[in-house]
């Protein structure tokens, strides 16, 4: 019998397991880790997704567990992508130290992932959310530099803060309603005053958009993703930070639906969301490191989905639920092929690498799958996601939001093509001469992944029907959809088959063409041999142009980049700091100053005992 | 009314001297004074003007005669208990002067912040 | 099979041939024009016919991998794609192909695929001319993209449709074609429309003067031909678009063939006469006055 | 023989004083009788707690009924928290069995007991001038714990310590005089019976003395200028002592007597005031220490402002819920204190900047650490993650989010300065090989309390169906004066 608990023991249990097969076996932790990974998803496909409810009663509190259409939707997308991430991580982190650490932590963040959307009550909500956010604390610190600590400690103490305001929701809510239970709070909720609705609201809102980076909560994002390493910044970027997103499905339509300013929290969340995929795409154009730039890139997408779930409409939530799943397969397939890139380079900075696509083939196509897949350029699924969204944001009649957007999603041409251009295109440099393709588990992962956002382009049905399910969970939605074809509330349609018949009838007729004509003497020559005005490049001659690569936008947005709400938090966070160095003041280190406070609190509490006990000297 | 205020300014003193001093042992003999004022005051407090101990054996003694015995048995404790405070501090003066050469309390602040 | 079937075929063959060949006039004509502005003869229309058919025949065809082998590739299905989903004739089954499966954000989209597989092609020959050429498009692109998509969105909002066979149905009458039912989204879209012919002042990516004609300097022989050919189907599908959506689209090959005409003057005509913007010049120029107007007419639109 | 209450007193005195006498014999033998003590005590507590938890035991002693003679109150309360001096006071115990090596290690552990002792009484008795001399006895042996090292800023901190302490019983005393004065008794119970008798202006000067008096003890600020330093130069052991013993009978016997005598709403709203100042106030100079011990000491009266916030919010569930945050904050801290005590051990140096990379070398011991970081922040799966989610369930039923938020801030405050110390424990840096190992007793000690920590995080109800009881017991001042006086 499949259940809830039962998942998530194997997953608890496994994470002990991999970090003691570490001691004992060499390799163990990754077999192990894999072999766990791979069964937990499995169980995690073979549970209803409708059910297996489990109930735990820990003292005076109790736990609920159940499988739901929404839970089984980010369910499939953490088991699949944790268990690729891990297949990833066995020849990535082969020859690491603390292999049991890693292995442990990953297997634990999945757990507590799966906790998260299997919980229906608060507190165990709560309590995995925890649990997720320590455990990816300790993979984002994992390689044990300087620099990866100062983003660890970062993206705790921003996690704290949201975990903190979602902690103080539920207790609120726990306050009102006297229970844990989501559906009780739910069910109570319209009926809990308005100052308790907004507070509730907002908290819970900003507590889960730590976790989705929304801006301006997104400082934290771009640090950790580049420190953690490339088998977990998938999952983090495509499964972990989705958390988030799965956390304001649940308080967009199952608490603010019911209140009276639902269209408040809507138009709010949507513009921070369209600003946060604004923005964080201009920043991700600036960035001159591979991981960095997809973090930026991952807020921004994050971004998008928010803009998705808060328009509210049933293909606004498609959109951003599809979107949600995408995002997941292509983030993870770029995170991949950066870490591949890191693994074989050491670096992944665009300013170094390049000229990779010969020596890593197969990387090169899925990064090239992944970007035409974030650019939303038809066929892959990207583009899908992107029409819904379109479509949504002009049956709302957001008109402005939808430029934002639209201007978000074409600057990202720009880093997209910066990051593949970089790493793989243009002169290849003496140094990545001996530079090889990745082993087989690495490129698995990516391939399957590759394989998926194609499928899932063409197919978008197959996506759709667990997301339309899901909806069904969130609220009483409709959308229509065939396999192929996908329907807007205007009744416009896109089919899918068309445009992927069309678009591969004419690109292999383009690419017989070009192979069979003359054939024979076409021959490639190598990245020296350019038009250079007639002079011959020397082999040491720099022909790279890869640092400031979009200084003409960087330009043209100057005024935007001047301000950081990174920087003013830093600032912010600093001052605060320093002057809590003023209590050195307090605790002088002299005994009398003491004695002085006791004496002075004697006298003060006499003196004004009045009106502080209310006993009158 | 007399005992009272005598035990209470000895306290004030005492604590005037804990507060103000910058000699450890003044400040160890404040400490003391403030002891001794607290003792007397509850001494005082079971006083009983002409009264004597509560001999129940002496028969003549009656109840108004008597002051009362538990504060002063309450007492003796705590002037056995504020020897041993004042014999810990002391010990602890002592040491402090053997690694600092100084009894002033303001050269005394290695542990600050 | 039936008469409509073979009818639809024929029609996936005609259009991008027709495309082609109009493209490449409008290519030669431009050509004499420039040459008439600025006081030279120039050569024959036809000249642009033979340059490509010159390509073709050409033997020698070096490349720097298969991403450049494939660029052109990109290009051509783009170009192909885009007008197969863009009603070139109004209610003519052979000239209507797929425009009922795919929508303006289709073609939006649509679009790009070409220019991200000529970038990455370009990307690949490790020319640093190539490299900036694509940095500068892709970021002037985000300049122009601005007010032109104001300005679709003005319409696509007016009309609550996103698909160009109702615009073209709204459009019934001369009065009514767009250009004059909005014209500020039209100012706004046809200034974003000088920016994505890269005629001057906004041809910064493949200023010949400057960066050896930046993404196509090291495309020779078939490549540069099956570019050309794709430039020209892919500028007349843009034309046909435009006309479309503002000019009412067109009944008969004539109509189009006037109106896209005319259309395309504005770019070139502009483009004569005009130094060159720096891409950051250029991206500004896009975000005050276009932007204000693809605004307006959105406001026109809600108020 | 049934064991009775009184043997909490009277069997860690007896080893006190046995103990010298022992060291003249073997030294083994005195390392190992504080153990027997405790075994013995917790095999009293698993005798005693259950009947405890229904009906508190009233132990008489010297014969004379209350509130005549000096009565021993084993309520649920007291009995909850001497289970969990028992449990802590072995742990430490098996710690100090190989930590203290310096000599006179009979001196320590007679000390040590009759700190034992001193509290075990503060949380007994039923008598008010009775807990005021086993205060004295907790301080005095604390003050000579804390100068044990005797270097010169153990007796700095040691006589610093005393300074305030004798304010501390001071004040008590004129509060025990007063309400002697008045109402001619020293029992709890009668006393709490007889309030009236007082007169408003007396009261409100037993109310602040005895606030201030053992507001000192239990780390109030800004009674609280002796702690970090006490703290921090005692040796690690002693500081496990004082966070999970000392403090806590401390702030038992505030609350005892608040509870029994002065509960107004006034007196609560103080209370949850003193809380939030001493809380942040804690938290924000804990996050500008460099020394780990002293770090420890400020997150120790952080805590405290924590528990006696819930306390003062003063309904069933805050109590139990402050009451659950004392056990674990008495196995957490030390727990913390016993693994920074290697590692200031190992590292030679008490700065946190010096504590780059035993991580790797230590690892068991920084893992411990890294626990006990992690339980103290409240993260689950550990037990700090339940008490702390209670305190707050039950300030948000008293409805004021203020609180909340501030307590929230002050948790904030408090992960990321101890992550910045765990992170510093795993920086990668070539550590010179360092072949001193952390003994296994130490280790053992840390496993125990780790596990704890971890077994209640995970089943909290163990714990939590105690609780209710016990905060029954320190609220219900009417059951209170019926068990006390027969």
């Amino acid at each position: 019998m499949i259940s809830v608990p039962v998942i998530l023991s194997v997953m608890f249990l496994g994470g002990v397991l991999a970090w003691l097969a570490n001691r004992f076996v060499p390799k163990g932790a990754s077999w192990t880790a894999a072999i766990i990974a791979a069964f937990a998803g499995y169980l995690v496909f073979a549970l209803p997704s409708c059910g297996g409810e489990y109930t735990l009663a820990l003292g005076s509190i109790t736990l609920v567990w159940k499988s739901t259409n929404y839970s089984a939707l980010f369910a499939m997308l953490v088991a699949v992508l944790g268990f690729l991430g891990i297949l990833y991580s066995m020849d990535f982190m082969a020859g690491k130290k603390n292999l049991g650490y890693y292995y442990m932590n990953f297997l634990f963040a999945l757990g507590a992932m799966l906790g998260i959307v299997y919980s229906q009550d608060l507190v165990s909500l709560f309590f995995f959310w925890e649990v997720m956010t320590w455990s990816s604390f300790m993979l984002v610190i994992y390689s044990g530099e300087e620099k990866s600590h100062k983003a660890g400690i970062k993206y705790f103490a921003y996690s704290a803060i949201g975990a903190y305001l979602i902690l103080s929701a539920i207790v609120i809510l726990y306050a009102q309603s006297n229970s844990f239970l989501l559906s009780e709070n739910v069910k109570m909720f319209s009926g809990m005053s308005l100052g308790t609705q907004i507070m509730v609201i907002s908290f819970l809102a900003l507590g889960f958009g730590v976790k989705s980076a929304m801006m301006p909560l997104h400082v934290w994002a771009p640090e950790a993703y580049k420190e953690s390493p490339s088998g977990f910044t998938a999952v983090f970027s495509g499964a972990l930070s989705k958390m988030g997103i799965f956390g304001l499905g649940l308080v967009v339509f199952k608490f603010a639906a019911n209140t009276e300013f639902f269209v408040y929290v809507r138009e709010t969340l949507a513009w921070l969301g369209g600003l946060t995929a604004m923005l964080a795409t201009f920043y991700a154009v600036i960035q001159s490191d591979a991981k960095k730039l997809l973090a930026y890139s991952s807020i921004g997408q994050l971004g998008y989905i928010i803009v998705g779930l808060a328009l509210g409409t049933p293909l606004g939530i498609m959109a951003a639920l599809f979107l949600t799943i995408m995002h997941g397969a292509f983030k993870a397939m770029l995170f991949m092929s950066a870490g591949a890139v890191y693994m074989r380079t050491g670096t992944t900075s665009l300013d170094d690498v390049s000229g990779l696509i010969t020596k890593m083939p197969l990387t090169f196509l899925t990064a090239l799958f992944g970007i035409i897949s974030v650019a939303g350029i038809p066929p892959l699924g990207g583009f899908i996601s992107k029409w819904m969204l379109y479509q949504a944001l002009l049956e709302t009649n957001h008109y402005f939001l939808i430029i934002v957007i639209f201007i978000a999603s074409t600057a990202a041409f720009l880093y997209l093509y910066r990051f593949i251009f970089s790493l793989f295109l243009g002169q290849r440099e003496k140094e990545f001469e001996h530079v090889k393709e990745v082993p087989w588990s690495m490129l698995v992962p990516m391939m399957l992944l590759t394989l998926f956002v194609l499928v899932a382009g063409v197919f978008p049905g197959l996506v759709l029907d667990p997301i339309g399910k899901a909806m069904g969970y969130l609220g009483n939605f409709k959308a229509s959809w065939e396999p192929q074809v996908v329907f807007s509330a205007w009744g416009e349609k896109i089919n899918m088959q068309v445009i992927a018949g069309t678009i591969g009838t004419i690109f292999i007729l383009g690419a017989l063409f070009i192979g069979f004509k003359n054939r024979k003497a076409t021959r490639v020559v190598s990245t020296k041999d350019i038009h250079t005005a007639g002079e011959i490049p020397t082999e040491n001659e720099n022909l790279t142009y890869a640092v400031n690569f979009n200084q003409p936008f960087e330009r043209a947005i100057a005024p935007i980049l001047k301000w950081s709400v990174d920087k003013l938090f830093n600032l912010l966070g600093e001052n605060l700091e320093s002057t809590f160095e003023y209590l050195r003041y307090v605790y002088t280190g002299n005994g009398q100053t003491y004695a002085m406070y006791v004496i002075l609190m004697v006298v003060i509490l006499i003196l004004f005992s009045g009106s502080i006990f209310g006993i009158h000297l | 009314m007399l005992y009272y205020i005598g035990a209470i300014s000895l306290i004030l003193i005492g604590m005037y001297a804990v507060l103000t001093k910058k000699n450890l042992l003044k400040i160890v003999v404040g400490l003391s004074i403030v002891d001794s004022g607290v003792n007397l005051l509850f001494i005082s407090v079971g006083y009983v003007k002409d009264a004597t101990a509560p001999i129940f054996s002496m028969p003549s003694l009656t109840a108004d005669k008597m002051v009362d015995p538990v504060p002063q048995a309450l007492v003796l404790t705590a002037i056995v208990i504020g020897l041993a405070t004042t014999a810990v501090a002391l010990g602890l003066v002592i040491r402090l002067y053997d690694h600092h050469k100084t009894l002033n309390i303001n050269k005394i602040r290695q542990l600050k912040w | 099979m039936d008469s409509s079937t073979w009818l639809k075929i024929l029609g996936y063959i005609i259009t991008p041939i027709t495309a082609f060949v109009v493209g490449v006039t409008y290519g030669g004509i431009v050509r004499v024009i420039t040459a008439r502005v600025q006081n030279r003869f120039g050569p024959p229309i036809t000249q642009n016919f033979w340059d490509i058919i010159k390509l073709y025949s050409k033997k020698t065809a070096v490349h720097h991998g298969l991403m450049q082998h494939w660029g052109p590739v990109f290009a051509i299905t783009a170009s192909v794609t885009s007008l197969f989903f863009i009603p070139v004739l109004k209610d003519s089954p052979l000239w209507l192909n797929n425009s009922f499966n795919g929508d303006i954000i289709f073609l939006l989209y649509m679009m790009v695929f070409g220019s991200l597989g000529m970038a990455l092609g370009a990307g690949q020959t490790g020319n640093p001319n190539s490299a900036i050429g694509v940095a500068r498009g892709l970021a002037l692109m985000v300049g122009y993209e601005v007010p032109f998509v104001l300005a679709l969105v003005a319409i696509m909002i007016q009309f609550k449709t996103t698909s160009i066979a109702e615009l073209m149905a709204v459009q019934d009458g001369f009065s009514n074609w767009l250009i004059f039912q909005s014209p500020f989204a039209f100012i706004a879209a046809i200034l974003a429309f000088l920016g994505m012919m890269h005629y001057a002042p906004f041809d910064v990516t493949f200023a010949p003067a400057e960066i050896a004609s930046g993404p196509a300097s090291e495309f020779g022989g078939k490549y540069l031909a099956l570019m050309q050919t794709s430039g020209s189907i892919f500028t007349f599908a843009k034309l046909v678009l435009f006309t479309d959506i503002f000019l009412g689209g067109a009944g008969d090959l004539v109509t189009l063939i006037v109106k896209t005409f005319l259309l395309y003057m504005i770019p070139v005509l502009t483009g004569i006469v005009n130094p060159r913007y720096r891409t950051e010049q250029a991206i500004t120029f896009f975000w005050k006055w276009p932007t204000v107007f693809g605004i307006i007419a959105i406001l026109i639109v809600v108020l | 023989m049934e064991f009775s209450p009184v043997l909490y007193i009277a069997i860690p005195l007896f080893a006190a004083f046995l103990i010298p006498l022992l060291g003249k014999v073997s030294k083994t033998l005195v390392k190992l009788t504080p153990g027997i003590v405790f075994l013995y005590l917790s095999y009293g507590s698993i005798l005693l707690f259950p009947k405890a938890m229904e009906k508190p035991i009233v132990q008489v002693v010297a014969g004379f009924k209350p509130p005549f003679g000096i009565s021993l109150y084993y309520g649920a309360t007291a009995a909850f928290l001497i289970t969990m001096v028992t449990i802590v006071g072995f742990v430490i115990w098996l710690y100090s069995y190989k930590f203290i090596i310096r000599e006179p290690i009979e001196k320590y552990y007679m000390l040590f007991m009759m700190l034992i002792t001193g509290s075990t009484g503060i949380l007994l008795t039923g008598d008010m001038f009775n807990m005021f001399v086993f205060l004295e006895i907790t301080s005095i042996a604390a003050y000579s714990l804390t100068a044990f090292l005797r270097d010169k800023d153990g007796a700095e901190a040691a006589f610093k310590y005393l300074l305030i302490g004798s304010f501390s019983s001071t004040f008590y005393l004129l509060s025990v005089m007063i309400i002697y004065s008045y109402t001619g008794t020293l029992n709890f119970a009668d006393i709490a019976g007889k309030i009236d008798l007082i007169p408003p202006m007396a009261k409100g000067f037993v109310l602040v003395l005895v606030l201030v008096g053992m507001g000192i003890e239990a780390e109030m600020f800004p009674l609280n200028g002796w702690a970090p330093d006490a703290y921090s130069q005692a040796p690690s052991p002693v500081g496990a002592v004082f966070g999970g013993i000392v403090v806590k009978a401390g702030l038992y016997a505030m609350i005892r007597i608040v509870f029994l005598f002065f509960k107004t709403p006034e007196v609560m709203q103080f209370l949850i005031f003193m809380g939030i100042l001493t809380l942040l106030i804690a938290e924000m100079a804990a996050m500008r220490q460099h020394q780990i011990k002293r770090m420890l000491a400020f997150s120790s009266i952080g805590q405290m402002g924590l528990v006696i916030i819930a306390l003062g919010i003063g309904t069933m569930g805050s109590t139990s819920a402050a009451l659950f945050q004392m056990f674990n904050h008495a196995l957490i801290k030390s727990l913390l204190f016993f693994a920074a005590g290697y590692l200031v051990f190992h590292s030679g140096s008490k700065q946190i900047e010096d504590l780059e990379g035993l991580g790797y070398d230590k690892p068991v011991t920084s893992f411990f650490f890294a626990v006990g970081a992690l339980a103290i922040i409240g993260l689950p799966p550990f037990s700090g993650f339940w008490s702390k989610l209670l305190i707050l369930v039950s300030v948000a039923k008293a409805g004021d989010i203020a609180i909340l938020l501030l307590i929230l801030t002050g948790s904030v405050i408090e992960a990321i300065y101890y992550l910045r110390a765990v992170v510093k424990l795993y920086t990668r840096k070539e550590v010179p090989d360092n072949v001193r190992r952390t003994p296994i007793s130490g280790l053992v000690a840390m496993g125990i309390l780790a596990a704890i920590i971890l077994y209640v995080g995970l089943y909290p109800g163990v714990i939590e169906k105690w609780l209710a009881p016990a905060a029954n017991n320190l609220l219900n001042a009417a059951d209170y004066i019926k068990a006390g006086l027969f």
